[in-house]
């Protein structure tokens, strides 16, 4: 990793200028708020593929169970929404009214308890980024601590998804069951259906992903990030350096929930509710593969991922319903096969190179300047 | 529970819920062979095994409806020849994809997953675009129906005693190939030390690729297998993968008693559950405690301490 | 058993009726070792002695069926692999076990005994005593020169340099080779030996190789093992003419 | 909410409408009564995609995904319905133009696509969704953006949008008259009740259970199962133990087929009722996949079957499969489908417009004599005004009606006294 600079090199720093400009900017003047909702909708699954991006990227370990935090988070804002929404007044054709409808529907009779905190918007705020990391660090204590890693980390965590899946729909009294929490209209009263509100939570959205990368690259330019690089590489050489490795693992895999997780919550916001299909083993491995697609080992590409493969998926499953499947498996493969590092890789190998011939000036050399240590 | 119930009659539910339990049993270990074999002996994560079986089962649906219309006299045996298509079938497959994909990233073993997950996906739109979306439905012949009374209350179902033999028969015939024959001898020498496997004359590409081959033609038969009691979709392969690949691990990679042992555990533990819970609960009962075992046994069942 | 009364200081490490098995076979059977402080000690012994495994006991890779490993008076075998690390012992393994895709700059920061915890690490900067301390440690194994280079484009003894120079960062009081000078030439070989032997000075270190010639320029004293078990002790002279070394080396 | 209240409705040539939609009669051209094509200024005052001779109509359903197996015979019936209404001579003069999208069985696929549908093409109505859970990610976009949906699917109930017009059975319409037959003419007493885990099964289970021990009655069992679970020889055996009546079965999809061979493989032999088997999941659609053979002797309650003896049906089946081939099968939840568009343009023509809040005032109480069920009518609660009927599952994937209630039943997605 090239380290000029303050986190970033010159040239990610002009990367970041244009991601910042297109989100912000281009994007919202250009398309109308139907679209935008759409990619807002894209940019909460690049919250993902950036934990990815540390946690399997940087650190090797391969996650086939994001879904799981992706959909705590959106699950702890959806249960905020739904409260709201479920007003004494609202609900007041249920047999029990105050509590949300699905648990009418079960006879359910009261709120259960686990829910009455998320009366408070401060409590769900902290249970978004909170339920996941605890969520992970229990799964990662138990895995990491006993050295599973690799393919049985995966499909472990690919069996954690569906349990949880087959117990959100099974305990459909209390989670809304398959058809998950859906109707939500108002946070804090403010109505979120509104094209000025799916505005204003667009930028929200982006920002937070601006945020949410610089944090990733402020992890990665520490002495954790090269750790774990380091880890990746020579595991056993780090442990005999006297770091405990599981806890490196743990924490960069809580980290990786974190982010999942917000990006849960902006989905429930952006699309209005949230459901089991966003837990389980498919939307997992998807997003996935929206990290390989952008470059397992590029935050800028994790986010350009995100975005190409729904937008990607969108336009092909309107035209082609019949050939999406097969451009989605096509992609799989082409990526793995040809393209390792994805996107980014394509880049650094052919545009930069292109670009420097023209533009020197702008960006120093082509190739990464060589690591160098700060003075 | 006994209350309510004269002995008798409990002893014979208990007889033909542990027989449940069997064929369970029999369901897990046809799944999980084949990825034990390409898995535990290759380290290669095939998450497309649910399609080749879905594979196997389409040849057996193309069988019925051939035999039914052009050799009707046949059809009490099709199922045999369209056991053996099948195999061939998903060998072929599984042939052709070892060579354009997966010997390319036998160093990868998390690329392999990502790989074979998307060849999973545009086999699943194949099967969507070559048989509809709907499920089809294989005819079986009369004598593969119905049940064997023994005594009052026991009743045995055929399809379920020749899914266990079945099961015995190809379990015995994997153990044979892979530890009796000659062609076993090599497979595991590459294992042990693809270098020096190779150095003393063993081919060991082909070796990787009949290997391959082998895992899937047994995924095949198991979707052959597989009409008799479930059902034929485009997705259906999906609902296995889960699953096996839980036995698999659980069993403990490279040992194939330890996937037989596993999806004994497994399959018993679930099938009692299911009797005493609801179905929802006991799958998820099931799976968590799998997952609980690993997380304090994560080498599995039957993996042998090794030195590392 | 270490008799009451015999101070433990006496030795940095002893090792008492060591035993693992891996499924029945005991690849340890019964060891005994004691090292000196500041001594170099070199284990040799023909393949499958036991000589690695009695490394990876001691550094906590791999756990003791029976028996106990003393440290500076701490019992290691129930500690774990990186609080053994911070007890002050260092272990280079047999191949090169370096971080390629990083310069060796960074490998040697890597290795300095700082910021050693989760929020440490990502608390750690990058200041004056950690920038002297690695040009420090890059001028003892010659690579002052490379400090900027990717240590994947290293030759393979400057790899195991850096390895070494990634432990001595650390300041271990007892540092275990694994087969240090395996791959080097002539030339590299005698900078090894001088290298070994001037960090002595501080450390204890205990060696495996087969390089005859080596174990002699360095040897403190010398232990032969044979199927797990301690053959032969002493000096290299004294070992070389033991009878039953001779046997298993030359014997059948 | 939009309500657009700016212009007074136009009671204008109501009654030639009326007039006009009383005499619909399928594959006959009803051109002349609709000679003069009102302006488009009168008929559509909010901006629909309505010209001087075409509207817009939008179908979503998955063509994609596990759903898609479902889902494609309700795409089949609403794009014959529609062809048949332009034969006919259109809408108020207007030809029906289709864009369909695919939901892609994933819910916030449907959602973004309704919304597409209703805020980019304006469409003037939308038939679709299948699952509960597809409905419930569209309802809120229909709400916000003032559309209207012809949702096809038997379903829970518990639910009365003013954006939706449900052509299939809620739930207490299926279950109750099934129920009743089967303690009336076959002299049920225990029943164990068996479903799919999720709100579907669930709800109509629940509203069974009531039912069962209003009538002082038992159930014995009640058990639910993962979607796509394969293995139920676990409640096979349960089912022996227990003895009921009637088995009561709400599987769906994938596991249906595995549910029904493994019963008939366990010697549970269906013909001989011993305990019978009543299902309100399995249509001709499905028992394609299961196999005919493996469901002969099971009873079906629901309001369609393609056997169903009328003219309206007989025109409908061959109808359909002169469009869509001899092979296919047609279930209740097609036949639900089909009725949307037919629905939809009785509306219209009631309120002489394609305003969707007129043509939502116009709903209730439009009868369809067409319809190959019989006749339907809509409730005030958006509801159909149906009968139900059971039907014997043959060995060649058909039923037999072996019965059918004798007054409509009235659909009650709120039953008192079930919840």
């Amino acid at each position: 990793m090239p380290t000029v600079g303050f986190l970033f090199s010159k040239k990610e720093w002009l990367y970041l200028a244009i991601l910042a400009a297109l989100l912000l900017i281009v994007l919202p003047a250009s398309v109308d708020i139907f679209r935008l909702n759409l990619i807002g909708k894209y940019l909460t699954y690049a919250f993902v593929a950036l934990g990815l991006v540390l946690l399997w990227g940087n650190g090797g370990i391969l996650s086939l169970g994001q879904g799981i935090f992706f959909g705590l988070g959106g699950y702890c804002m959806a249960m905020f929404l739904k409260l709201e929404a479920s007003t004494p007044e609202a609900t007041k054709i249920q047999s029990t009214p105050g509590i949300p409808d699905f648990m009418d529907w079960n006879q359910v009779t009261a709120l259960p308890f686990w829910w009455q905190p998320f009366h408070s918007f401060t409590f769900t705020l902290l249970a978004i980024i909170l339920v996941p990391s605890v969520f992970a660090f229990i799964i990662g204590a138990a895995m990491f601590k006993r050295r599973v890693g690799g393919v049985y980390f995966a499909i472990i965590t690919q069996a954690v998804a569906a349990i949880l899946t087959i117990l959100i729909i099974g305990q459909q009294g209390y989670t809304g069951g398959v058809n998950g929490i859906t109707d939500l209209r108002t946070l804090l009263g403010w109505d979120i259906r509104t094209d000025s509100a799916k505005l204003i939570l667009y930028f929200i959205n982006a920002g937070l992903l601006i945020g949410v990368l610089l944090l990733a690259q402020a992890v990665r330019m520490s002495k954790f990030g090269r750790l774990l690089i380091a880890m990746r590489d020579r595991e056993d050489r780090v442990r005999f350096s006297g770091y405990d490795v599981s806890n490196f693992k743990i924490f960069i895999f809580c980290l990786a929930a974190a982010i999942s997780a917000i990006g849960g919550a902006m989905f429930t916001l952006q699309v209005g509710f949230m459901s089991p299909s966003f837990v389980g083993i498919v939307p997992s491995i998807e997003m996935v593969i929206f990290a390989a697609v952008g470059g397992r080992l590029s935050l800028f590409g994790a986010i350009y991922g995100a975005l190409l493969v729904n937008a990607a998926k969108t336009t092909f499953s309107e035209s082609f319903p019949e050939l999406w499947l097969f451009a989605m498996g096509g992609l799989f493969i082409a990526v793995v096969m040809a393209f390792p590092f994805g996107l980014a890789g394509v880049v650094k190998d052919y545009v930069e190179p292109f670009v420097a011939r023209r533009l020197p000036v702008l960006l120093g050399r082509g190739r990464a300047p060589q690591p160098q240590a700060a003075q | 529970m006994i209350g309510d119930y004269s002995y008798s009659e409990f002893f014979s539910i208990l007889a033909m819920q542990g027989f449940a339990g069997l064929i369970l049993f029999s369901v897990f270990v046809l799944m999980a062979l084949g990825l034990a074999i390409i898995f535990g002996q290759m380290g290669v994560i095939n998450m497309a095994h649910g399609e080749f079986m879905i594979l196997g089962a389409y040849v057996t649906y193309l069988c019925s409806v051939v035999v039914t219309d052009y050799v009707p006299f046949l059809f009490p045996v099709y199922f045999f020849v369209a056991m053996a298509l099948a195999f061939a079938a998903s060998f072929g497959l599984g042939v052709l994809v070892e060579w354009a994909l997966i010997r390319h990233l036998y160093r990868r073993p998390l690329d392999t997953l990502l790989a074979t997950w998307g060849l999973s996906l545009a086999l699943q739109q194949l099967y969507r675009s070559v048989f509809g979306a709907r499920e089809v439905g294989v005819t079986l012949p009369d004598w593969m129906m119905g049940s064997i009374s023994l005594g009052d209350a026991i009743e045995i179902p055929i399809n379920g005693l020749f899914v266990m033999g079945l099961t015995m028969i190809i379990a015995a015939a994997v153990y044979f190939i892979m530890f009796r024959s000659s062609w076993g001898k090599r497979v595991r020498a590459v294992v042990q030390n693809r270098v020096m496997a190779g150095a003393v004359g063993i081919n060991t590409k082909q070796v990787d690729r009949m290997t391959f081959g082998l895992g899937c033609g047994i995924a095949g038969i198991a979707g052959s297998a597989f009409t008799m009691i479930g059902s034929t979709g485009p997705t259906a392969g999906q609902l296995y993968i889960v699953d096996t690949f839980l036995v698999v691990v659980f069993g403990g990679a490279g040992s194939l008693i330890g996937t037989i042992a596993s999806a004994f555990t497994i399959s018993q533990a679930q099938s009692t559950l299911e009797f005493f819970l609801s179905g929802s609960m006991a799958k998820v009962l099931t799976l968590l405690t799998v997952v609980g075992i690993l997380m304090l046994r994560p080498q599995g069942l039957f993996s042998l301490n090794i030195r590392r | 058993m270490q008799p009451i009364g015999q101070t433990p200081k006496e030795f940095i490490l002893s090792i008492d009726a060591l035993t693992v098995s891996f499924d029945g076979f005991k690849a340890v059977n019964d060891l005994s070792l004691y090292v000196d402080e500041n001594e170099i000690r070199v284990i040799i012994g023909p393949n499958g002695a036991g000589k690695t495994t009695v490394l990876d006991l001691i550094c906590g890779r791999t756990k003791a069926t029976s028996g106990s490993i003393k440290f500076e008076g701490r019992e290691l075998t129930k500690m774990r692999e990186h609080e053994i690390v911070h007890a002050g012992v260092g272990r280079k393994f047999q191949n090169p076990s370096i971080y390629e895709d990083l310069t060796v700059f960074e490998n040697l920061e890597l290795s300095f005994p700082r910021g050693r915890s989760v929020f440490g690490a990502l608390a750690f900067r990058r200041d004056q005593e950690v920038i002297d301390r690695v040009e420090e440690v890059a001028e003892m194994i010659f690579l002052k020169d490379q400090l900027r280079t990717d240590a994947a484009i290293l030759s393979h003894g400057q790899k195991q340099w850096l390895e070494i120079g990634m432990l001595l960062i650390q300041k271990p009081r007892l540092l275990m080779l694994d087969e240090p000078v395996a791959g080097m030439s002539v030339a590299e070989r005698v900078k090894t030996a001088d290298l070994l032997n001037t960090i002595t000075k501080n450390q204890s270190v205990i060696v495996i190789e087969h390089d005859m010639k080596f174990v002699e320029d360095i040897a403190h004293r010398v232990t032969v093992l044979h199927q797990g078990k301690v053959l032969s002790e002493g000096t290299m002279d004294r070992v070389k003419h033991d009878p039953k070394v001779v046997e298993v080396y030359l014997g059948h | 909410m939009s309500f657009d209240t700016r212009l007074p409705s136009i009671p204008l040539s109501r009654r030639t409408l009326l007039a006009g939609a009383a005499s619909i009669a399928m594959l006959s051209a009803t051109g002349a009564a609709l000679a003069q094509t009102p302006a488009t200024a009168t008929v559509n005052t909010t901006g629909l995609a309505v010209s001087d001779t075409t509207v817009k109509i939008g179908i979503l359903h998955s063509v994609t995904g596990t759903m898609a197996i479902s889902e494609t015979g309700s795409v089949q019936a609403e794009k014959l319905a529609i062809e048949q209404i332009n034969a006919s001579g259109g809408i108020l003069g207007r030809k029906i133009e289709v864009i369909q999208e695919d939901g892609g069985s994933d819910w916030p696929t449907f959602a973004e696509k309704a919304k597409k549908l209703l805020v980019e093409d304006r469409v003037a109505a939308v038939f679709g969704c299948w699952t509960s859970a597809s409905r419930k990610a569209v309802l809120p976009v229909f709400e916000q953006y003032n559309g209207m949906l012809y949702y096809p699917t038997f379903y829970e109930g518990l639910e009365e949008s003013p954006n939706v017009i449900y052509t299939g059975q809620e739930a207490t319409q299926q279950i109750i008259a099934g129920i009743d037959w089967v303690v009336k003419e076959k002299g049920a007493k225990s029943f164990y009740l068996l479903g799919s885990d999720y709100i579907w099964p669930r709800t109509s289970n629940k509203i069974a259970r009531k039912h069962i021990e209003k009538l002082g009655l038992e159930v014995v069992g009640e058990e639910y199962y993962p979607l796509g679970h394969t293995q139920f020889n676990s409640v096979i055996n349960k089912i022996k133990l227990k003895k009921p009546d009637v088995i009561y079965a709400i599987v769906v999809g994938g596991s249906n087929v595995a549910f029904y061979k493994q019963l008939k493989a366990a010697g549970i032999d269906m013909t001989k009722e011993k305990p019978l088997l009543l299902t309100i999941s399995v249509t001709e659609d499905e028992v394609l996949g299961i196999g005919g053979e493996n469901m002969v002797g099971a009873y079906a309650a629901m309001k369609y079957f393609q056997s169903l003896k009328n003219d309206n049906n007989t025109a409908f089946v061959s109808a359909f499969k002169k469009m869509w081939g001899d092979k296919i099968v047609i279930g209740d939840v097609t036949q639900a489908a089909y009725l949307g568009p037919w629905l939809w343009k009785a509306a219209v023509e009631k309120a002489g417009s394609f305003d969707i809040d007129k043509v939502r005032k116009a709903s209730p109480g439009i009868e369809l004599t067409t319809a190959p069920e019989g006749y339907v009518k809509i409730h005030e609660n958006h509801h159909l005004w149906s009968k139900t009927r059971i039907g014997h599952a043959r060995a060649d994937g058909q039923y037999d009606v072996v019965y059918e209630t004798k007054d409509f039943m009235e659909p009650d997605p709120f039953p008192e006294g079930y919840q």
